[in-house]
C-alpha cells in the first residue's frame, strides 16, 4: 500500500445495469439509429472502410414497418412470410416446451423470446448446407429448416426416440444431417470449431461456409477470441455471430465490456469485418447474414456481426430474472417484438392480415401440440422409456475398449442381481 | 448454533470471514448482485459493498488469472467457478500459475486463493452440470484440494481454505447442498434441519485442512469417501447391518495418510467410493497408496465403486451414479475375499 | 529400412500419411516454413504445401479448437503443442470439446485429431519444457494416450494414431529424441544409430495402439514404464543383473491390461514407474489394477518410483529425474520383501 | 464437400513474411510517420476520440536525433544519460550472459538486442513501486531500476547465490522488493496477473499501478483477451504493453492478425485507450508510458500500448533465425536502434559525446565484468554449487505436507546409500 498527497487513490469500477427490480425501466438515451439511414457497403470493400458500422445499427423496417435504405433485402412476400412462420413456429415450440418441463416432463429447457428473428431469417439467408455452430439459443435455425420438431422434442425428452440417446442435456440439439453442430454446454467453444470448419472449407476448395453464435456474455471467453484471430489471419469464411440480448443470466452486458464500447467493435481490433444489427428487425438480420455470406463465399474473409437485442424471458428453466432486473424492461425495450414487426410490415404491403395471422398461430400451435404427442409416445424424461442402459457405454469411442467393456458386464451383471430392468 | 443446510453454512462462512478480513474479496458469474446461482453468495454485495463482491466477465481463466494477481497484492480472493465442469479454461491459471508461484520464486510471492466450484452429479444436468474433476487437480504439486460433505465441515474448511496462504480448490457437492443423500433417487429427498451435522455455530470456527473424519468407526472394513459418497456410503452401511469404517477423507491434499493407514490395518479390507471416472481418478491414488502401506494387512484386494468411465449422461442419470446398489455388490465382493 | 532418430521417424510417418491421405493437415506453433522447434515437420511444408502443413497463432486454445471443427468437417488434423507443458490453455477444447464430441452428438460429429506433443525432462527445461501431464488425460473419457518409446514405435504408433477415428494425445519424450538414455546423465550421449529399434521402415507400417511391448522377458519382477523410463529401466536391469521383466505400456489408455496381468501372475512383484509426479499420476492407476487383479499372486507391494511432488526443478533436474540410483533402491526393496 | 458453378472454390489465405533467407530485405512500404507528426491527446480524453493513434506511430526522435512534436518529454540530460546508460548496460549484460551460455556455464538466456529502449525508458516513467508483470525480454527494467547484476546472474547461474534456489529456468526474474513479478515460462499468463493486481490496488485506494508486457506472438493468448476485457470493464489502473518486435520464434507477425490490422488496434476492439508507439525512440517510449501512467494514476483507466520494434537477435540461445528470415533485416530495418538514437540526440543536444559513450560502454562492460566474477564464485549451472538438493522440496506448500516430507527423507537416504553428496 502506498500514498501519495499528490495523488488521488485508485477506485475500482464495477458495471451497474440502470434497473434493478423495482426500477422505471427507461431507454431513452439507448441511441437508436433511423431504419435506412446506415450506408451498406459493397462486399468487396476493406473493413477499415466501415468502421462506423461497428458504432451503428443496421435497420430495414421502420416505425410504420416500411422496408426502406440499401440494407432492404427485397424479399418476395413468400419469403417473408416463411421467416415469419418460423418465428411463431420456434415461439410456440418454446412456450410447450418450457410448460413441458414445469410439468416434470424434463430437466431443464431454454427459450428464445424476443430473439427468433436472429436465427430465423438467418437461417433463409444462409445455405441449406452452410454448417452452423450454435449456442443453445438458435432452435430457430432447426425450425426454420424445417427439422421435424418431434426429433427435437425426442431430445428435450431424453427418451427412446432421442437420436442422441439421452446423452445429451435437453436442447443440446445435433444434426450432421441438418448442418447443425452438437451444441456444447461450455460457452463459446463452438467458435474456434467453426473457424476450424470453415479453414477445413477452404483448405478443399469447397463452397460451403460456416457460421456461428454465442451470447454477448460469452465473448469474454479465450475462445471468442481465439476464433477471431484464427479467422482474421487464415480470412476463413465464416460469420461470427454475438447475439447481445444484454443480459448472461443475472449479469447485464457491461460485465462483459459493453459500458465501454460495442461487440461489433471487437471486429475492429482484429480487423476483420464488423457490423451492429438491430436483431429484432427480420430484414435486418436476413441482410447482414446474406451480406456476410457472400463476403465469405467470395473469399473476402469473416465478419462479425452484433446483433442487438433483448432477452425477454428467464436465462433457463433454471432462472427468474425478476430477482435482478426491472419487470418493465421487456416491454420498455425499444427494438419492439422481432414477429409482430415482421407481421406489420407484412401487413403494410399488403401480404398480410390479422386473420392470416391468427390461423397461422393456430395451425404452428396445432403442429407443435401434435409433434408434443408423438414425442411423449416415445417417453419422457425418467419415466422409464429410456435407452437401454448399456447405450450409456457407446460411442465413447469408435470401438469399445476392453475396460468399458468390463465396466458395461459389471454393470448389467449387478442390476440383474438387484432386479432392475436395462433396456 | 443455528440450523443450516450447506447454502447456508458457505455463506455463513464467507460472511464470518469477510467481516474479519477485509482483504477477502469474492467474485465469479453471477456473485455479486444475484447472489450466485446457488445463492451462495447471497447478500454479500449488499453487506460488503460492490468492490468486495463481485460479477465477473465469463471467463474462467479471467476469473482466475485476476485471482492470482490479487493474490500477489495481498488480498485474499475466493473466486467461484459456477459449475466444476467450467473450470478447464481456467486450468492454465491454477496448475501453471497460481500452483507454482510460491515454488518458481522461493516464497517470495503466493497465491493464496480459494477456488469454490459446485460439482458432481445427481441433479439431472447432463455431462455438463455433473462432472468431479477433483483427480486432476490433486496431480498438480502445489493446489489443495478440499470437498466437504456436511453443513458443519463446509463452514469450517471454507474458513481453513480461505485463511490457508496456498491455493486450494474448493469442491462442493451440489448434489446435497439442501440435504443428505442416500442415493436412493427414488426415496423423498432428505432436508439438512433433520442431520445432526446441519447444526452449524453462526460464528467462526475453522476445520484444520488434512484431516480426515470418522463418520462411524467398525471393524470388518475400511470405506474412503467424500462428499455425496459418504451419504451413500452411509447408508449401505446401515441397510446391510455390516461393521464399517467410513472415513470421510475431507481435505484429498493432503491427505489424511495417518487415519486411513490406522484404519485399514484395523480392518483389513479397504473399499474406495467416488463420483468421478474410475480410470486416473482420485481413487487410483487412494488404492495405491493403501496397498503400499498396509499390504500385509490386507485381505482382500482394494476394490474401487466410482462413475464409469464415460461422460456423464442425461437420462441415465441413476445408472451411472455410484448407488447403493452398486456399492453394495463391492462390500459383499471384499468380504467374501 | 533405413536409420532414424525419433525425431526423423515421427517426421516419416507424418510424411508417409499425408502422401496417402489428403485430408490430413499439420499444424502448430513454428511447424511450418521453419519445420518445427524440434524439426519433427522439417520438409513438409515444402513438400505438402502451406494450406496442408502450417504455422499457427500462439494460442493452444486456437490450435485445439480449430482442429476439432476441422475434425468435424472430414480432415484428420494433427495439430503440435509445442512443449506438453503448454497444453493446458488447450485443455478445455481437449477435455470438454474433442474428447465428448462423439459421445454428446452419438456418433454423429468426430474429432479425429492427434495432438503430437514433446513431454518429459532432463534437458534442463526447468519447470515449464518438462512436464508429464499424460496422467490428467488417462482420467478423461474419450481420449487415447501414447507414448513411444523408440524410433521404430513412434513412428509405428504415430501412424495408427493419426489413423485412430478417436482423438489422440501422442507425447513424444523429447530426452530420447536423438538417442536412448539410461539415466546417467554423466555418461557420453548415445544416440539410435546404435540401437537396433533405430532401424526403421521407410513406408507405412502401423502398430496397434492398445498394446504393450515387452522389451525384455523376465521372472523374477515385472517393471511397468513408458517413453524415457523404458531404457533407464533397461539400464538398471542390465547394470543389477536381474530376471526382470520389462513393458513398455507404448498406449496408456487404452491399457494393455492382458501383457501386464499375465507378467505381474507369472512374477509376483510390480515396479511402475514414471517420470510425472506421484500423486494421482499414472503409476496409481497401474498400482491399483495391478492390485485388484493380480491380488493374490503378489508377493510385495507394487512399488512407484515417480517424479517427486514439486514442479520440476531447474538446477536439481538429476536429482528430481527418478534416474538408476532410485530405480535400483526400489528393485532392491521389491526384491527383498 | 460441395461445388456450385456459380461459387469460386474457396482459398486458405496462409500468410507469408516478405523475406525469407537469401531474400533482400526492403521495408520501403512500411508507413513510417515522421517524428512529431502525431497529436497528444490530453490524458483525460476518452478512448474513442483518438482511434486514429492505434494506426500512426508516435514518435519524437527524428533522423538528425532532434526532438520534436508534442510527445517530447521533455528530460532533463540527466535522465536521457541515465536511460542511456541502463540501455547500454542491458545490451552488455546480454552479450555478456550470452556468451556464458555459450560456454556451458548455464542452460539458457535470452537477449533483448534492439528492444531495450521499452523497458529501460519505461522504468524512468514508472514509478519505483509500480508493479511489473513482464515477459521473458524485460531484463532492462531490472537494469534500469539498478537491481544488483550480481543477483541475476546468480539466478542465471542458478547458483548458491540463486535467491530462486535454482528452481526457475535462467532469466525468469523474480523480485517483490524490485516491484518485479516472477516470470513465467506460460506467455501471456501474467496479463491478467497484473490486471487483478491493479483492481486489488483500486480496491484498497492504494496509489500504485500495475503495467504488463508481452510480446506480439503472444496476444493470441486467451490470456491476452481476458486482460484487456477485465481491464475494460473494471477500469483497471493497468498499462499492457504489447511487444511488436515482428517474430515470434521463426513465425512473423502476421500469424497473429499483423497482415489485418495493428495490435494497438485491439484497444478499440475492447473500448480502452490505445497507443502505437516507435519502441525504438526512447523518449517517444517514456511519453507513452508516462502518459498511460497519469491516465491510470487518476482513474482514467487502463491503456495498451504497442511499441513497434524488430526482435534484432534470435529468439533464445535455442534459436538461429537464419533458418527462416532474411539475415538483412536487421540493417535495412527502418527504425534503427534505440541506443544510437538516444545517444544521437544527447549529442545533438551537446550534452554527450563519443568520448563519453565510449567511457560509458567500456565502464558498463567492466561492471558487467565484475558481477559475473563475483556470480561465479557462488558456482555455475552444473558444477556442483547447486543449492542442498532438499531445497527441492521447499516452497510447494507453505509447510511441508507428509507426503513431501516423506519423499525428502526418501530421497536424502537413497542419496546417502548412493554415497551422492546432497548439500
Ligand atoms: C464455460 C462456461 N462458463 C459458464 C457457464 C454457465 N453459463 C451458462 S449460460 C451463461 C450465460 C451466458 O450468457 P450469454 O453469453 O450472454 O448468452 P445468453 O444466455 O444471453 O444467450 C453462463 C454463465 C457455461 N455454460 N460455460
Ligand atoms: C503458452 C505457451 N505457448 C508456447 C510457448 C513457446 N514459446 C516461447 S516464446 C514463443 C514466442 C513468443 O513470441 P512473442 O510473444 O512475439 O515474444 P518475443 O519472443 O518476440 O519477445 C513461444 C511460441 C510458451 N512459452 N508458452
Ligand atoms: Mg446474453
Ligand atoms: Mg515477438
Amino acid at each position: 500500500m502506498s500514498t501519495r498527497p499528490n495523488l488521488p487513490p485508485l477506485r475500482l469500477h464495477v458495471p451497474e445495469p440502470k434497473f434493478r427490480p423495482g426500477d422505471e425501466a427507461d431507454f431513452g438515451d439507448v441511441p437508436i439509429p433511423a431504419a435506412g439511414a446506415t450506408p451498406r457497403p459493397a462486399v468487396d470493400s476493406a473493413p477499415a472502410a466501415f468502421h462506423d458500422l461497428a458504432y451503428g445499427l443496421v435497420r430495414v423496417l421502420d416505425e410504420k414497418g416500411r422496408a426502406v435504405g440499401p440494407w432492404d433485402p427485397k424479399l418476395s412476400p413468400d419469403t417473408l412470410r416463411g421467416i415469419l412462420r418460423a418465428m411463431a413456429k420456434t415461439r410456440a415450440f418454446d412456450e410447450r416446451m418450457y410448460r413441458a418441463q414445469r410439468q416434470g416432463k424434463t430437466s431443464f429447457y431454454m427459450k428464445c423470446t424476443g430473439e427468433e428473428a436472429i436465427a430465423c431469417a438467418q437461417a433463409y439467408a444462409l445455405h441449406r448446407d452452410d454448417m452452423c455452430f450454435p449456442s443453445y439459443r438458435q432452435q430457430g435455425l432447426l425450425i426454420a429448416r424445417d427439422w421435424p420438431l418431434v426429433d427435437m422434442m425426442n431430445q428435450i425428452y431424453s427418451n427412446k426416440g432421442d437420436r442422441l440417446a439421452g446423452k445429451q442435456l435437453p436442447i443440446m440439439y445435433s444434426t450432421r444431417e441438418g448442418s447443425f453442430f452438437s451444441i456444447s454446454g461450455n460457452l463459446a467453444t463452438q467458435l474456434p470449431q467453426a473457424v476450424g470448419w470453415a479453414m477445413a472449407s477452404a483448405i478443399k476448395g469447397d463452397t460451403r461456409i460456416a457460421a456461428t453464435w454465442c451470447g454477448e456474455g460469452s465473448t469474454a471467453e479465450g475462445d471468442f477470441h481465439s476464433a477471431c484471430t484464427f479467422a482474421s489471419v487464415y480470412r476463413a469464411p465464416v460469420i461470427i455471430c454475438v447475439v447481445n440480448n444484454q443480459w448472461a443470466i443475472s449479469s447485464f452486458s457491461g460485465f462483459a465490456g459493453a459500458e465501454a464500447t460495442t461487440f461489433a467493435a471487437r471486429a475492429i481490433g482484429y480487423g476483420i469485418a464488423g457490423l451492429r444489427v438491430d436483431g429484432n428487425d427480420a430484414l435486418a438480420v436476413y441482410a447482414a447474414t446474406e451480406w456476410a455470406a457472400e463476403r465469405a463465399r467470395t473469399n473476402q474473409g469473416p465478419t462479425l456481426i452484433e446483433f442487438f437485442t433483448y432477452r425477454a424471458e428467464g436465462h433457463s428453466t433454471s432462472d427468474d430474472p425478476s430477482a435482478y432486473r426491472s419487470a418493465q424492461e421487456r416491454e420498455k425495450w425499444p427494438l419492439g417484438d422481432p414477429i409482430s414487426r415482421l407481421k406489420q410490415h407484412l401487413i403494410a404491403l399488403g401480404e398480410w392480415d390479422e386473420e392470416r395471422h391468427a390461423a397461422m398461430d393456430l395451425e404452428v400451435a396445432n403442429e407443435v401440440k401434435a409433434a408434443q404427442k408423438d414425442a411423449e409416445k416415445n417417453g419422457i424424461l425418467g419415466h422409464g422409456m429410456h435407452q437401454p442402459m448399456s447405450t450409456m457405454f457407446q460411442d465413447v469411442f469408435e470401438t469399445m475398449p476392453w475396460h468399458l467393456e468390463e465396466q458395461r458386464q459389471e454393470m448389467l451383471a449387478e442390476a440383474k442381481a438387484a432386479g432392475i430392468e436395462t433396456s | 448454533m443455528a440450523r443450516m443446510n450447506m447454502i447456508q453454512a458457505i455463506n455463513s462462512a464467507l460472511d464470518v470471514l469477510m467481516d474479519r478480513d477485509p482483504d477477502i474479496v469474492v467474485m465469479g458469474e453471477d456473485v455479486g448482485y444475484f447472489g450466485g446461482v446457488f445463492r451462495a453468495t447471497a447478500g454479500l454485495q449488499a453487506k460488503y459493498g460492490k468492490t468486495r463482491v463481485f460479477d465477473t466477465p465469463i471467463s474462467e481463466l479471467g476469473i482466475i488469472g485476476v485471482a492470482v494477481g490479487m493474490g500477489a497484492y495481498g488480498l485474499r480472493p475466493v473466486p467461484e467457478i459456477q459449475f466444476a465442469d467450467y473450470i478447464y479454461p481456467g486450468l492454465d491459471q491454477l496448475v501453471s500459475e497460481a500452483a507454482r508461484l510460491r515454488y518458481r520464486s522461493a516464497g517470495e510471492f503466493t497465491a493464496p486463493i480459494t477456488v469454490r466450484s459446485p460439482f458432481g452429479g445427481g441433479i439431472f444436468g447432463g455431462q455438463t452440470h455433473s462432472q468431479s474433476p477433483e483427480g486432476i487437480f490433486t496431480h498438480v504439486a502445489g493446489l489443495k484440494t478440499v470437498v466437504p460433505s456436511t453443513p458443519y465441515d463446509a463452514k469450517g474448511l471454507l474458513i481453513a481454505a480461505i485463511e490457508d496462504n496456498d491455493p486450494v480448490i474448493f469442491f462442493e457437492p451440489k448434489r446435497i447442498y439442501n440435504g443428505p443423500f442416500s442415493g436412493h433417487y427414488d426415496r423423498p429427498a432428505k432436508n439438512w434441519s433433520q442431520h445432526p451435522d446441519g447444526e452449524v455455530p453462526e460464528d467462526y470456527y475453522r476445520i484444520e485442512l488434512g484431516k480426515a473424519r470418522v463418520v462411524r468407526p467398525g471393524a470388518d472394513l475400511t470405506i474412503l469417501a467424500y462428499g455425496t459418497m459418504v451419504h451413500v456410503a452411509a447408508g449401505v452401511i446401515e441397510e446391510q447391518g455390516i461393521d464399517a469404517e467410513l472415513i470421510d477423507l475431507r481435505t484429498l491434499l493432503p491427505l489424511d495418510i495417518e487415519t486411513i493407514e490406522a484404519s485399514v490395518k484395523k480392518t483389513g479390507r479397504c473399499l474406495v467410493i467416488h463420483e468421478a471416472t474410475r480410470t486416473s481418478g482420485f481413487g487410483a491414488e487412494l488404492s495405491a497408496l493403501v496397498q503400499e502401506r498396509c499390504f500385509y494387512h490386507l485381505e482382500a484386494p482394494v476394490e474401487r465403486v466410482t462413475g464409469y468411465d464415460t461422460p456423464y449422461p442425461h437420462s441415465l442419470e441413476w445408472a451411472y451414479f455410484p448407488g447403493p446398489v452398486r456399492i453394495g455388490e463391492a462390500i459383499k465382493k471384499i468380504m467374501k475375499d
